[in-house]
């Protein structure tokens, strides 16, 4: 695939507060790439320097190998759904949609066509001219997508443009997305906090936090192969817990020894240990390795979510399992090898502090 | 809800005290005789050639002010928007504080300033420009207008531009406006109800005044606002003077008209 | 926009705006009467000021009204933005379009229809009639401002203190007062503002020797304006200018304890 | 219920600012005067001496103070106007007769002045003279050169364009006028008034400002070259300036006394009375002098000043200038229409 945008060694301050410290990024032509990350972390700074409605302190954005680092925002080949839509409140649906290209000089019949076709792709044929507080919110976001694929952007930037919808609109519009990125074959750059989305819908996923790209790879990659504690806290739940690398393919938890699959940490090495918690395997006391004594445990539909905690560290263990142990219950905890992920211990500072409020 | 509909009971008496019955004694005045016997002299004196000179010379100072005003304040307006928070709320301030000091010594300040051999030819000759004389002219009423109600337009195009969503002007450039074509599209239409209030917060005064025309304009120029007065001071035709403020009161209901017109967010853009 | 270029014009505005300012402020410190000619420093006009009856009276009256008018004009004012909200829309409107009128109508229509209603009725003029006058045009800045906070939430909240077994009174003094508090505030400081600088209806309606500052100062234009009068604005613009830059301060570090 | 109460809240608040618009105990005297016409430190010495508490206002022009006192809309008890006023307020029953015993030190005040007041109060009974003068031309020696300034004329020499101030005030205005044609300045002739008008029309362009009593500033700041103003305002000028000097035109001018008089509705006519015999002392009336440098009719206080003063015939005008000068004369309700209203017109102009 072709490189379309780069960012290279970009730096952005906001006061004395650092947002982004030498952020690097390459996006391919037709990708449908995320930024992940909890509010705070630079995100939404990075769509707004790619947009050109911040710039950069130091660095350079390329697209298409042309420095645009200067551009200013009208300039630009390509186009921003808004969080809140940025729908203009005094124009109607049709002049909303007709805005860039008017601008652009465009004549009054390709206008009328482009709008019908945009209508027609966000499945919002007749509201022509209605008036946009009129509109509810899943409308709203529909045309503020058809405002900005009218004018045909090489890619298109969304600023969590599902945040304002209920979850069942957020789900429709999810798969909504998906279909429209596949008709008109442009990039898509998606900001979003929401890791469900993000997997859902991402070909590649970057978890960000303080300004600082953590993990970059497909949905599956990021939520089964997490890099380090903050990526495995932040997509689905987790258990991490320390541990000691025997030797290659053997770690220690908890006074056990599990094999696994993971290898060249060295020997003896403290680690970090990451368990998803419907891959704990609960089993009768004395089936398993650890010993637990179940502390809480809740229906959440398909399984029962439980609280077990072990009886060697007190460590609390999320389980999530189909069959129902009672409360008060003493049972045994195993793990499949493959199914156990390690992590070198945090090195920096920063991350220690993540490490601690885990 | 009828109880807490008769907290307003103080206010509608004072409704009918203070603004009702005024009006109805103004309507007395000026349409009787000094016989009190019913007339439509007064108000049709607006006619008179003397009066209706009066009249479209202050149309024009007004317009001409408020015009003026709206082209200052306009781009000031999305200067302060767009300028970051700590700043922002210093120029608010900036601007409210000339305020207190009382307008008509500031008004006077300008006499002051714009004598023949005040202070601000003194400036010019200083640096070789010839000294200009506009003192007791009717540019000098034009800038004591847009000197005195300057904040008046300034403050509720702020009011209502700074309430514009950022992310809406930013979705104007993205999609590949310029910043002319911002200002045109976006801000002028959207900042409507400031511009209207402020417009009939600025126009109304400088239509009516007397005290500027009379500071700055050295008694060479007689404004409507000049003629009432004296009707009520010097000449005590009061039947006149009101007579005549009845006609003024018509631009008056012509802007209430106007602000009705527009969205109830110009009311609040007054503060 | 190039930055330079908007704080030239910034800048350009402001200058005119405080030029005057400067000017009073400077000539206040001025040895001579005149105002043509700087001839010295000197704090005689600041002595004058202070001796002289006339401009202490005048600013006692100026505040002995303006606080007893904005005072008045909040209370009746607050009152009616609630009890606006009870009414039908029709007669909402109706109210309101009242409401509008001292504010968009002239100064001078409004300072004379005040005064022939006083005359009609043989009110002579006097201390009382400027307090009238002013709480008539103060009323309608306090509903304009109290008016957009009493909304749907006020009604709420005081409906929940009904529900909690609160009396009528003390749901209003204990619940909605406080909601309105912001909006209150900012009415009587703008009622304030505008009683202490209105200049036409005061000069309409003020009775024997009642003097404001402005009336002071306009009998005085004419005469020539003695420089103690620029003395005394000089002392009321800074101490303004002092008060908000407190209020300021204040209020910055009221919000920082928020955020920390 | 709550209706009622809110209502009689309301009703009790009206009624409590209505009661307290009374005005405050002990003695006072209300005084309505031009701007700036006595020393303010007398007020004090009186107050000092008396007891009584003065309230003092200011109006700019007698035909500010009229419809105030005709129409009784504040109420004062001492005013100076100018003499046609005085006859207008005569006229109109709007002031009441001075009962001299509380005046002894009316003997003061020169019978040449209250022979002149006769014009406007035939009687003496209702008026005590303050000051008297005439107007003239105030002018710049420096700035007018070589031309001679002793004509009203002069004020429509075109060389002066910009720089010459006129008098803001109705009567004195078209004194101006009226002197220049021939006509006297109580004509009430439509047909001489047009005439006026339109010579004041003519000036209008070369005017720099109609102005008061701020005639002075101006010139003495040099902003003007010329101006019409009262000789009393002479001395003052000449020490914020010493290149001015005045003239009383040749065609004759207006001779102005304003005097103290007592309104019909004074209710603290006693204390009025007392105010008058204190500005009738010599020492009072010099003092008052030396600080207005107004002429004062009070002739055992000229008794006191110095003889240069004295005999400043800018300030103590001649007999010959006197006689050359007329007293305005109110013009009844009609005159004083027509006057306004071609008053009007030049200003609309």
């Amino acid at each position: 695939m072709k490189e379309l945008i780069k960012l290279e060694h970009i730096t952005k301050n906001f006061g004395n507060l650092r947002v982004l410290d030498d952020f690097s990024l390459t996006v391919h032509e037709n990708e449908f790439i995320t930024l992940l990350g909890p509010s705070g972390c630079g995100k939404t700074t990075i769509l707004r320097i790619l947009g050109g409605f911040e710039t950069a302190d130091e660095g350079k954005i390329f697209f298409e190998e042309k420095d645009i680092t200067d551009l200013p925002a009208n300039k630009r080949n390509l186009n921003t759904v808004f969080q809140k839509y940025a729908l203009f409140p005094h124009m109607n649906v049709k002049a909303n949609i007709a805005f860039g290209l008017k601008i652009n000089g465009k004549s009054q019949k390709y206008i009328d066509d482009k709008v019908d076709y945009a209508l027609n792709l966000v499945n919002l044929k007749g509201f022509e001219n209605r008036s946009i507080d009129k509109l509810s919110g899943g409308q709203q976001q529909r045309i503020a997508m058809a405002r900005a694929i009218v004018n045909e952007p090489k890619v298109l930037l969304l600023d969590e443009p599902l945040g304002a919808l209920d979850l069942k609109l957020r789900q429709e519009m999810q798969y909504e997305l998906i279909r429209l990125k596949k008709e008109l074959g442009i990039t898509f750059i998606y900001v979003t906090h929401d890791q469900e989305e993000a997997l859902t819908m991402s070909d590649k996923v970057i978890v960000i936090n303080d300004g600082y790209i953590q993990q970059m790879g497909t949905p599956e990659e990021i939520y089964n192969e997490p890099e380090n504690a903050f990526v495995a806290d932040f997509i689905g739940d987790s258990n991490i817990i320390g541990g000691t690398m025997i030797k290659d393919r053997l770690v220690k938890i908890n006074g056990h020894e599990f094999p696994c699959i993971d290898e060249g940490f060295g020997n003896n090495k403290l680690v970090d240990v990451v368990i998803r918690p419907e891959d704990v395997i609960v089993r009768e006391r004395g089936a398993g390795k650890i010993n637990g004594t179940v502390l809480t445990r809740v229906f959440i539909g398909v399984h029962y979510e439980m609280l077990i905690k072990s009886e060697e560290n007190e460590y609390e263990w999320l389980v999530q399992c189909y069959e129902k142990y009672d409360i008060g219950e003493k049972v045994s905890l195993d793990v499949i090898p493959s199914n156990i992920q390690i992590m070198n211990k945090p090195t920096s500072s920063d991350e220690e502090a993540i490490d601690l409020d885990i | 809800m009828t109880s807490k509909k008769a907290l307003a009971t103080p206010f509608m008496i004072w409704i009918v005290a203070g603004t009702i019955i005024p009006i109805g004694a103004i309507a007395y005045y000026g349409l009787t005789d000094r016989n009190d016997r019913f007339t439509l002299e007064n108000v049709l004196a607006i006619g008179n050639s003397v009066h209706l000179q009066a009249l479209w010379l202050s149309v024009l100072l007004a317009l001409i002010s408020t015009v003026i005003c709206f082209l200052i304040a306009y781009p000031l307006a999305i200067i302060m928007k767009n300028s970051n928070f700590g700043k922002r709320g210093f120029m608010i301030f900036l601007f409210i504080l000339p305020m207190w000091m009382n307008f008509l010594l500031r008004t006077m300040a300008w006499q002051v300033l714009l004598e023949k051999n005040g202070v601000i030819n003194g400036m010019l000759e200083a640096i070789g420009l010839p000294g200009q004389e506009i003192i007791n002219t009717l540019s000098a009423i034009v800038l004591g207008m847009v000197y005195d109600f300057l904040p008046f337009m300034i403050l509720p195009i702020y009011n209502v531009i700074s309430k514009i969503d950022d992310s809406i002007i930013e979705a104007a450039y993205d999609l590949g406006a310029s910043t002319s074509e911002v200002i045109t599209q976006i801000y002028l239409p959207l900042s409507v109800p400031g511009i209207v209030s402020g417009v009939n917060m600025v126009f109304i005064p400088s239509l009516t005044t007397f005290v500027i025309s009379n500071m700055l304009g050295g008694g060479k120029i007689n404004l409507i606002g000049n003629i009432i007065e004296q009707e009520f001071t010097v000449s005590s035709n009061w039947n006149l003077g009101s007579g005549l403020s009845l006609v003024m009161m018509l631009f008056i209901v012509v802007s209430m008209i106007f602000l009705e017109r527009f969205d109830k967010t110009g009311e609040d853009s007054f503060i | 926009m190039k930055k330079s270029l908007k704080f030239i014009y910034i800048g350009i505005v402001a200058l005119f705006l405080y030029l005057p300012i400067i000017a009073l402020v400077v000539l206040s410190f001025n040895e001579s009467k005149s105002m043509a000619v700087f001839s010295g420093f000197s704090l005689k006009w600041y002595e004058e000021m202070f001796s002289n009856r006339m401009i202490m009276q005048a600013v006692i009256n100026t505040f002995t009204i303006a606080i007893t008018a904005s005072i008045t004009a909040t209370i009746i004012g607050t009152l009616a933005a609630v009890g606006i909200d009870g009414m039908k829309s029709k007669q909402q409107n109706l109210v309101l379009g009242f409401n509008n009128i001292p504010l968009l109508n002239a100064d001078i229509v409004t300072g004379i229809a005040l005064l022939l209603t006083f005359l009609m009725f043989g009110i002579s003029l006097n201390w009382g009639t400027v307090y009238l006058a002013h709480v008539t045009f103060c009323i309608p800045y306090v509903i304009l401002s109290v008016r957009p906070r009493v909304n749907k939430s006020t009604n709420t909240l005081y409906e929940a203190a009904l529900d909690l077994g609160a009396s009528r009174t003390y749901a209003f003094v204990k619940v909605v007062l406080p909601e309105l508090r912001p909006g209150i505030l900012a009415g009587f400081l703008l009622a304030f503002t505008m009683s202490v600088d209105d200049f036409v209806i005061t000069h309409f309606t003020r009775g024997a020797g009642i003097n404001t500052i402005s009336t002071l100062i306009y009998s005085q234009v004419k005469v020539g304006i003695r420089p103690s009068l620029f003395a005394l604005s000089t002392i009321i613009f800074v101490m303004v200018l002092i008060i908000l830059l407190l209020v300021n301060f204040l209020s910055k570090r009221g919000k920082e304890k928020v955020i920390y | 219920m709550k209706k009622k109460i809110v209502l009689v809240i309301s009703l009790a608040i009206v009624m409590l600012v209505l009661a307290s618009c009374g005005n405050g105990g002990g003695e006072k005297v209300y005084i309505y005067s031009y701007g700036d016409y006595f020393d303010p430190d007398l007020i004090g010495m009186f107050e000092e001496e008396t007891g009584i508490t003065v309230v003092l206002d200011t109006y700019d022009t007698c035909e500010e103070m009229y419809p105030v006192i005709k129409n009784n809309s504040a109420s004062y008890d001492v005013l100076c106007p100018s003499d046609y006023m005085i006859e207008r307020l005569i006229d109109e029953d709007l002031l009441s007769e001075i009962n001299f015993d509380n005046v002894p030190n009316i003997k003061n005040i020169g019978d040449k002045y209250m022979e002149m007041s006769k014009e406007f109060d035939p009687d003496n009974k209702y008026s005590v003279p303050h000051t008297f003068g005439t107007a003239g031309i105030l002018y710049n020696t420096e700035m007018v050169g070589d031309t001679v300034i002793d004509s009203w004329e002069d004020l429509w020499n075109e060389d002066f364009s910009g720089e010459i101030v006129m008098q803001d005030s109705i009567r004195d205005t078209f004194m101006v006028a009226e002197k220049i044609l021939g006509y006297s300045l109580n004509t009430v002739d439509e047909d001489e008034l047009k005439e006026a008008t339109e010579l004041l029309k003519e000036q209008k362009p070369l005017v720099y400002k109609y102005a008061n009593d701020s005639t002075r500033d101006i010139l003495a700041s040099e902003s003007a070259a010329m101006g019409v103003i009262w000789n009393g305002e002479y001395l003052y000028a000449l020490e914020l300036n010493d290149k001015l000097e005045f003239v009383v035109p040749k065609e004759g001018s207006q001779l102005f006394v304003d005097s103290w008089v007592i309104t019909k509705t004074s209710e603290n006519k006693e204390n009025a009375e007392a105010w008058i015999n204190f500005m009738c002392r010599e020492d009072i009336a010099k003092q008052n002098f030396e600080y207005l440098t107004y002429s004062c009719p009070n002739v055992a206080a000229q008794a006191l000043l110095d003889e240069d003063v004295l005999n400043n015939e800018k300030v103590f005008l001649t007999d010959e200038t006197i006689d050359n000068c007329e007293v305005l004369k109110d013009l009844g309700p009609e005159g004083n229409e027509l006057y306004s209203k071609y008053w009007k017109e030049f200003k609309a102009e």
